[in-house]
């Protein structure tokens, strides 16, 4: 597919794949995937005990470990209910979605560099393609259509609004998430993730593009609605959110993908950021990169996606859930601005060498340019919306239950009430609202 | 991996930036527009608004002025073509649309905007949209709305890259989308017409870019002098080919509002705020025809054998039915909609006739008759009653009476639509005639004069209602046009007159415009 | 020729005072008819003056101008007169006073409206006298299409009970044939040598283009002339329209601008397509011979005074297309004596019936009866018309309808003979007329009825001079029409047949 | 597997669409239609970029990508201002103009 | 071998998991019949009905999608710049910088419009 446009040296070379390899890849990906998740529930499980003073599950197998397993098989046991109201095929099918879309997303992580397997020279990646990376945010989208349908076709009323929650926050941070990605790109000058595991080689991604880092973590936090961001799920608005009506192993395949999802990003941010499977820097100078070589890698690559696997389970640990409208705040009114100010930045820094602007010089216009971009934004925020300043005059009448679209049967002579930020006010109510005024009748178009 | 395929090198485009100044300045406007909606106060947005747009539009102008000196025309990588016939329609697009705005910037009492509804967003008939309306909203976004339109519409024509073309036809669409749906009063009729609107125009710029993509398959490049290229290289017609031309062509006839895909022009033009109307009306078809006359020269030209004589039954067939459909009309937006729908035939009938002067022809017809349009709808808009414009036909009986100046302004242009010399419709018919009879058209132009003598009955009917009838509703009144609407009627009919009586420059203008550049 | 523009001025003249009348202040509004008619009177005296500065025996066209216009097109503002257009231009001008007096009191009030009315009239006269003088194809074209606005208007506003019908058939008749010439004026550009001047008559006459485009041509132009000048069968519109007018606006559209239909055919159809002219002679001629006697005969069944006025107008242009189309001087000659005859007796016979009705308060012929006796003068007046308008030797018309006949016997006996079955007819539909309104006891209903005011009397007496004054000395219009008749022949390529009754004919002409 | 399938497979889906649009009475599946039409122009521009070796119909396709999804935003807009003025997205109810 | 193929041997593997389980789920558990069992949950309160897919739901999501779709799209086009940064040079900054310029103009719009406020 690509010569001109994307072949770099650090390009994997997948020449001498057979069939069987990659089939035997494939299965190694899908076990490898299915312990880690095996494990990584024991470990969160193990390590908030800690975390709270308790010792966790440690019954089953050797320290707990099969713990997981048992409530595998006990969750395979349980009946598996389909509701009245749900759409049946869409109900059986959201299941499936969700689960085989999380798989798919690892095919392109690099576990390694090429080693030889029965006389093949092979690189220890499934395959890679020169979008790899968009590849997986699509993959990740298909998934949402997983939790989408899955909340749709309940045919009830939480099912429903954890899903579009959860697809709300999830497209949400997705921007953050794929802007945050770009500076990766501008220094990798490639999609594919063998060459940006290349373009690594000297100096991983985190320290040229550590905000890009930051922003990835937070990103990551809400794309797998993992507390503090599991508004979708928040048992105490939504009970399960989209997941309420699922049961059995149905239930299981959707907390099989919430945890390969975490490690399909963990992975990622390991490729983009980390260097991959490149060693640490002073172990990577042993011997002249001896670690760097055959099977080594492998074992960086698990340890770095563990550090990451720790961090989403010590956050769940240590942070309560954040409001959702304090989330959505977060992830539109500073995430993706600030991202785009770093593109930019980067985008500068990299044009350098083009021009004959210094470097110093370049710093300074950059941290000008940021400081008044803060500014304005603050600006923009501390200022109250020009909106509210004026707000008519909003007669409270009988309550219309599907004026903003919710479902919510009135009670009878139930009236609107005020929250926080709801619109039209009715702080100017008595002001301007005159009792009399009927609301427009519909016209007749013909006049 | 595959074999490698693609073996293209990634060139960085050069861009001369005065060429395409006008349409930075346009769009530029429009970017200052939004923020001035997002930053400054509700009540000092109007008056920010319509200066800024104005100077927009009058430096876009200028811009064009200036750019009609340079000698280069072709610029980012051959996809825009800033040529003769390009400046020609940007400037014609650049005035209409100054003329269309000072229409939209109307507000009869002084404090309440008149054409447009205060809160898009409110439902109608509730009572936020009573209150916000009582509170003397306004909704300003029509502006860079409409700005960013002209830009759009300014990129049409002087694309020559399907590509281009496609994304220029949806800048310019998508603020018109919106801004059909907007009207004031028969919000839901309005927001009808911005429905249907939309759903036609997307269906429609999905076959145009479905013919841009077997185009290109067929010529390997979007370039429009490319796919001439190929097209000449290949002696015979090549189904891909084929194909590729009539969905393109479906794609702009659309857009002008040719039959058979003329079906949303009467609904559209009736619901939508009438001064939104007029821009339509006047300034799409510039556009559209602008960007159909290039394809059709320089892009497909070369097959024309293969399908001029659709295109020859398309303008047959506009040019009847909307002659005849507009008799059957009560509504005067309506007529002039059906009327819209003839004279997009007429322009046809010089289109067709493949030569500078069929091409001076229909640039000289669509700036004559995008003045008189204007001129038109903007009377529209002072016809009222309580309810707002009185677009009834039984509403305008005896209007000679309680205005005579109005009416005779309104006859004027309807003189003008019929054709009637010593009016610059009487002008334009005569250059498109004149030149599909000098390229073979004969039989096209009798069938044109004949819809012509059809068309004449509505706009005479219409003369006689004003003049001739006694009102019989009462309630009608015409409302006292500030300055805005004032200046768009009267430039309408000093164009209309001077480009009647002495066409001389500006037939002069477009006949030495009309030369594309490939 | 002569370096003052006489045509432009006279043309102007009225245009100028039509604004003005227009746009006179409230305060001088009850003037208005005073200026219109100062107007017309000080274009009339211009027409006069340069009637007396025109040699007959000059060039073709005499006061020529020629300005660029829209070169783009190959068009130019260029007018000039021959004797034909000269007799017409006089006709208009003289009808024009005449017609403003007579509607005096058209408009009851005084105001914007009769501003308006006379300011039309005005306009239209500009219109009537740069149609005659074009020697521009477009220009003639755009004069020709533009006239119909202010007389739609003229019907359509001030106009009787059906006025809107009228007015609306009328345009749509005038348009719908304009239209048809529009293209017929471009395929003749082509057809030409194109460029700046392409459109100058004297450019486009003797060309040699294809038979079949000559021919579409030929039909292209003769059909609007023929709605024009109406011509069964498209004669329709013109009882509408002549019946629904005000009179004198009645009077300048079948007195004058009518004869722009038969000043075309002799003007446009046949020196620019003389072989098509030929060609389609017979048809022309039977057709004219239908007008005649299709005219005659429903003149003589209407009960509608007005609009037996309109059928016997459409009787006397089959007699004009006739002697146009015999292809002979003295038949051509006729006509164009027959247009100026025929504008005046039309003209008398018009204003004397809105006298009539005016006072009687109906149209219709068996209200009448006896009014001899209630308004001698007035029906003397009527009489003296009628009998003009059945061509009573030493009235004008008498002379134009023989030379006429004699023009077509010399070619086309057997036309000749069903021509003169119209003489016959036309003895009848006035005098049945005349005797049906005038004669018997003196109706009751009429008391109190006023005879011939003295404005009515200055409104009748110089058509009624007119008529006898032409009737004795034709000459003068003749003299002057002769050249320009030859003219046309030779631009036709025709000779007038040997036959032994043309020296008389001629004899009678000179 | 020859490149051709592709371009049958294209037209299939933009027929699809068309017939959507032509038949579907719900604004929203009229919508829906349109994209599926948009789609498969892409698909077909892809195609002849790789039949041709060349980037611009990967290019074009980008453009359109970006196109239909202000397309999106705008019909959206319109779709959901109607149904919340008549709770209804049928095409067949916006039947106001209607000659 | 294309680099495709081996993505769709994932598939296959995870598609295949996926559906075995959901099979197997629905034969290894047991089946009591119990109507309230089947009806939505609602916190143990009679269920309101819904049509299937359970209704409407807040404009804000619409609103939601609608500025996802912008914004997604916008990164679209960054990604493409970002690959080719080091062959376009100069003009693709220049380029970029105004492009996410006219961006942040928008943005700017919604923000000040309470489009980014989740009531």
């Amino acid at each position: 597919m690509s010569t001109a446009l994307f072949a770099a040296d650090g390009a994997a070379d997948f020449s001498q794949d057979t069939w069987w390899l990659v089939v035997g890849k494939a299965l190694a990906i899908f076990v490898f995937l299915v312990v880690t998740t095996l494990l990584l529930i024991w470990f969160e499980r193990r390590v908030i005990g800690r975390m709270q003073q308790r010792p966790g599950p440690n019954r089953t197998g050797p320290f707990g470990l099969l713990q997981t397993l048992a409530d595998g098989i006990k969750l395979a046991l349980k009946e598996d209910i389909i509701p009245k109201n749900a759409h049946k095929a869409v109900f059986i099918a959201a299941p499936i979605i969700a689960a085989t879309c999380c798989f798919i997303g690892f095919a392109i992580i690099p576990f390694g560099p090429s080693v030889s397997i029965a006389g093949h020279m092979t690189p220890l990646q499934l395959t890679d393609i020169p979008v790899a990376v968009i590849f997986v945010l699509a993959v990740a989208s298909v998934g949402v259509y997983g939790i989408l349908l899955a909340g749709w076709s309940s045919g009830s009323t939480y099912p429903l609004l954890g899903g579009l929650r959860s697809s709300a926050q999830i497209v949400s941070y997705e921007i953050a998430m794929g802007l945050s990605l770009i500076p990766v790109f501008l220094y990798a000058g490639s999609l594919s993730t063998s060459e940006i595991v290349y373009a690594q080689t000297h100096q991983w991604f985190i320290i040229s593009a550590i905000f890009s880092f930051v922003v990835y973590v937070i990103t990551m936090l809400g794309e797998t609605n993992r507390l503090p961001f599991d508004l979708a799920e928040g048992e105490g608005e939504l009970t399960g959110g989209f997941h309420t009506e699922y049961s059995s192993l149905k239930f299981a395949l959707f907390f099989l993908a919430e945890y390969v999802n975490m490690v399909t990003v963990s992975a990622l941010a390991t490729t983009l950021f980390l260097g991959g499977w490149r060693a640490p820097w002073p172990i990577s100078t042993i011997n002249d990169g001896m670690f760097n070589t055959g099977w080594w890698p492998v074992l960086w690559f698990v340890i770095k996606l563990w550090m990451f696997l720790f961090f989403f389970v010590w956050v769940r640990g240590s942070l309560p859930r954040v409001r959702y409208d304090q989330f959505m705040r977060f992830g539109w009114k500073f995430l993706i601005p600030t991202s785009l100010l770093w593109i930019i930045g980067v985008a500068f820094i990299r044009a350098i060498p083009m021009t004959d602007i210094t470097r110093r010089q370049l710093f300074l216009g950059i941290a000008v340019v940021g400081v008044i971009a803060i500014a304005i934004v603050w600006v923009i925020d501390a200022t109250r919306s020009p909106e509210e300043d004026e707000q008519v005059g909003w007669e409270l009448g009988e309550v219309d239950p599907f004026a903003g679209g919710h479902p919510v049967p009135p009670l009878p002579g139930q009236t609107a009430m005020l929250t926080r930020g709801a619109r039209p006010k009715v702080a100017a109510l008595t002001a301007a609202g005159d009792p009399d005024d009927e609301p427009l009748p519909e016209e007749d178009p013909r006049g | 991996m595959t074999a490698a395929l693609v073996t293209a090198e990634v060139h960085a485009p050069s861009i001369s930036y005065h060429l395409v100044a006008p349409m930075l300045i346009v769009l530029g406007g429009a970017l200052l527009g939004v923020l001035v909606e997002a930053f400054a106060p509700r009540r000092s947005r109007y008056v920010i608004q319509v200066p800024l747009t104005l100077v927009a539009l009058a430096a876009a102008f200028v811009a064009v002025v200036l750019a009609s000196g340079h000698t280069k025309s072709t610029t980012a990588a051959g996809a825009v073509v800033v040529d003769a016939p390009a400046l020609f329609f940007q400037g014609t697009i650049l005035l209409l649309s100054l003329l269309a705005v000072l229409t939209m910037a109307e507000r009869f009492d002084g404090n309440e905007g008149d054409a447009f509804v205060s809160t898009a967003a409110s439902v109608p008939g509730s009572s936020y949209e009573a209150s916000s309306s009582r509170a003397g909203w306004l909704q300003t976004e029509v502006f860079p709305l409409t700005l960013l339109s002209v830009g759009g519409m300014m990129l049409f024509p002087a694309s020559n890259d399907l590509l281009l073309l496609f994304v220029a036809l949806e800048v310019f669409s998508l603020p018109l989308y919106l801004l059909c749906g907007l009207a004031r009063r028969r919000r839901l009729l309005s927001q009808e017409a911005a429905l249907k609107y939309f759903l036609l125009g997307a269906f429609s710029s999905a076959f145009f870019l479905f013919g841009s993509a077997l185009l290109f398959g067929f010529a390997g490049s979007l370039n429009l002098s490319a796919i001439a290229t190929a097209i000449s290289s290949r002696g015979d017609a090549d189904a891909l080919m084929l194909i590729g031309v009539a969905m393109v062509s479906i794609g702009l006839l659309f857009k002008v509002g040719a039959v058979p895909f003329h079906a949303w022009t009467p609904d559209v033009y009736q619901g939508a705020p009438t001064p939104v109307t007029g821009f339509m009306a006047a300034c799409t078809k510039v556009a559209a025809f602008g960007a159909m006359l290039r394809v059709f020269y320089i892009g497909i030209g070369p097959s024309r054998w293969d399908w001029q004589p659709i295109i020859w039954a398309v303008a047959i067939a506009t040019m009847i039915i909307g002659s005849v459909l507009a008799i059957t009309q009560t509504d005067i937006k309506r007529m002039l909609a059906y009327s819209s729908i003839a004279h997009a035939g007429f322009i046809l009938v010089g289109v067709l006739a493949f030569d500078r002067t069929g091409l001076a022809g229909s640039m000289f017809y669509l700036a004559a008759y995008g003045f008189t349009t204007i001129g038109a709808f903007a009377v529209v808009t002072l016809v009222r009653d309580s309810a707002g414009e009185a677009t009834h036909l039984s509403q305008w009986a005896g209007l000679a009476r309680r205005s005579p100046v109005l009416a005779a302004v309104f006859t004027f242009f309807l003189l003008a639509f019929a054709g009637i010399p010593l009016t610059s419709g009487f002008t334009g018919k005569f250059a498109v005639f004149s030149a599909a009879i000098g390229h073979g058209g004969t039989w096209l132009a009798v069938v044109g004069v004949v819809c012509s003598a059809i068309a004449a009955f509505f706009y005479v009917r219409i003369i006689v209602l004003m003049y001739f009838s006694d009102p019989d509703v009462e309630g009608t009144v015409v409302a006292a046009p500030s300055a805005f609407t004032t200046v768009a009627i009267g430039v309408g009919v000093l164009m209309t007159l001077v480009l009647g009586v002495l066409p001389g420059p500006l037939l002069d203008l477009a006949s030495r415009s009309a030369l594309f550049l490939p | 020729m002569n370096e003052f523009p006489w045509i432009t001025v006279i043309g102007a003249v009225p245009l100028v005072g039509g604004a003005l009348v227009a746009a006179l202040p409230a305060s001088l509004a009850s003037r208005a008819k005073h200026v219109a008619l100062a107007v017309s009177v000080l274009t009339l005296a211009l027409v006069v003056a340069m009637a007396l500065k025109f040699d007959p025996n000059g060039a073709q066209f005499q006061f020529s101008e020629q300005h660029e216009w829209i070169k783009q097109f190959g068009v130019s503002y260029a007018v000039g007169v021959d004797g034909i257009a000269l007799v017409l231009i006089a006709l208009a001008a003289a009808l024009t006073p005449v017609c403003i007096l007579a509607a005096w009191h058209d408009v009851p009030e005084v105001g914007r409206r009769e501003q308006n009315y006379f300011a039309l009239m005005l306009v239209l006269e500009t219109f009537m006298v740069g149609v005659f003088a074009a020697t521009d194809v477009f220009l003639f074209y755009v004069f020709f299409e533009a006239m119909l606005i202010p007389v739609y208007f003229l019907i359509g506003s001030f106009g009787g009970a059906q006025r809107q019908y009228a007015a609306v058939k009328f345009l749509l008749y005038s348009l719908a044939g304009g239209l048809v010439m529009l293209v017929a004026v471009i395929a003749l550009y082509f057809a030409g040598p194109g460029g700046p001047q392409g459109f100058l008559l004297s450019n486009l006459t003797g060309l040699h283009m294809g038979v079949g485009a000559e021919r579409l041509m030929f039909l292209g132009f003769f059909f609007a002339f023929a709605v024009k000048a109406p011509m069964f069968p498209v004669h329709t519109w013109l009882p509408d329209a002549a019946s629904e007018a005000p009179p004198p606006v009645a009077v300048l559209l079948v007195g004058v601008l009518d004869k722009v239909g038969t000043f075309g055919m002799i003007r446009f159809c046949l020196p620019l397509f003389p072989d098509a002219a030929k060609w389609a002679t017979p048809v022309v001629i039977v057709l004219a011979l239908i007008s005649i006697v299709y005219g005659a005969l429903l003149a003589i069944g209407q009960t509608d005074v007005m609009r037996l006025i309109a059928y016997t107008s459409i009787s006397h242009f089959g007699f004009i297309v006739l002697g146009i189309f015999a292809m002979t001087s003295p038949g051509q000659t006729g006509s164009t004596l027959y247009m100026v005859n025929h504008g005046f007796s039309t003209a008398a016979l018009f204003l004397v019936a809105a006298m009539l009705t005016t006072r009687r308060g109906s149209r219709r012929i068996p209200d009448f009866g006896g009014w001899q006796r209630v308004t001698p003068l007035v029906a003397g007046v009527f009489l003296v018309a009628g009998l003009s308008s059945l061509a009573l030797p030493g009235l004008s018309s008498f002379v134009s309808e023989f030379l006429v006949l004699v023009g077509t016997f010399s070619r086309y006996p057997a036309a000749g003979v069903v021509a003169t079955v119209g003489i016959i007819l036309a003895a009848i539909y006035i005098l049945l007329m005349y005797q049906r309104m005038m004669t018997g006891p003196k109706p009751e209903s009429a008391a109190g009825t006023h005879d011939l005011t003295a404005r009515e009397a200055w409104v009748v007496a110089p058509v009624i001079a007119a008529i006898i004054g032409l009737g004795f000395f034709p000459n003068v219009v003749l003299d002057v029409v002769n050249p320009a008749v030859k003219h046309t022949m030779t631009q036709v390529g025709v000779t007038d047949p040997a036959p032994k009754v043309a020296p008389e004919a001629e004899g009678t002409a000179k | 597997m020859s490149l051709d399938n592709y371009l049958y497979l294209s037209a299939i889906l933009f027929s699809i669409g068309s017939a959507t649009v032509l038949l579907r009475r719900n604004a929203i599946v009229v919508f829906m239609g349109v994209e599926l039409m948009l789609n498969a122009t892409n698909l077909l521009f892809v195609t002849f970029a790789r039949m041709q070796g060349t980037l611009d119909g990967q290019v074009v396709a980008l453009f359109v990508m970006l196109v239909a999804a202000a397309e999106v935003v705008v019909g959206l807009a319109i779709i959901l201002s109607i149904f919340r003025a008549r709770r209804s997205a049928s095409v067949d109810d916006a039947n106001l103009l209607k000659l | 071998m294309n680099p495709y193929v081996p993505i769709l041997v994932l598939f296959a593997i995870g598609a295949g998991f996926a559906v075995f389980s959901i099979a197997a789920g629905s034969l290894s558990g047991p089946k009591r019949y119990n109507r309230a069992k089947l009806d939505a949950y609602e916190c143990g309160i009679e269920p309101t009905p819904h049509a299937v897919g359970g209704g409407r739901f807040p404009v804000k999501y619409f609103l939601t999608a609608m500025l996802f779709i912008i914004f997604d799209i916008e990164s679209v086009f960054l990604i493409p710049f970002a690959v080719a940064f080091n062959r376009l040079g100069l003009f693709a900054l220049v380029e970029v910088v105004l492009f996410i310029l006219t961006v942040f103009i928008a943005y700017a719009y919604v923000w000040r419009r309470g489009g980014l406020d989740w009531d």
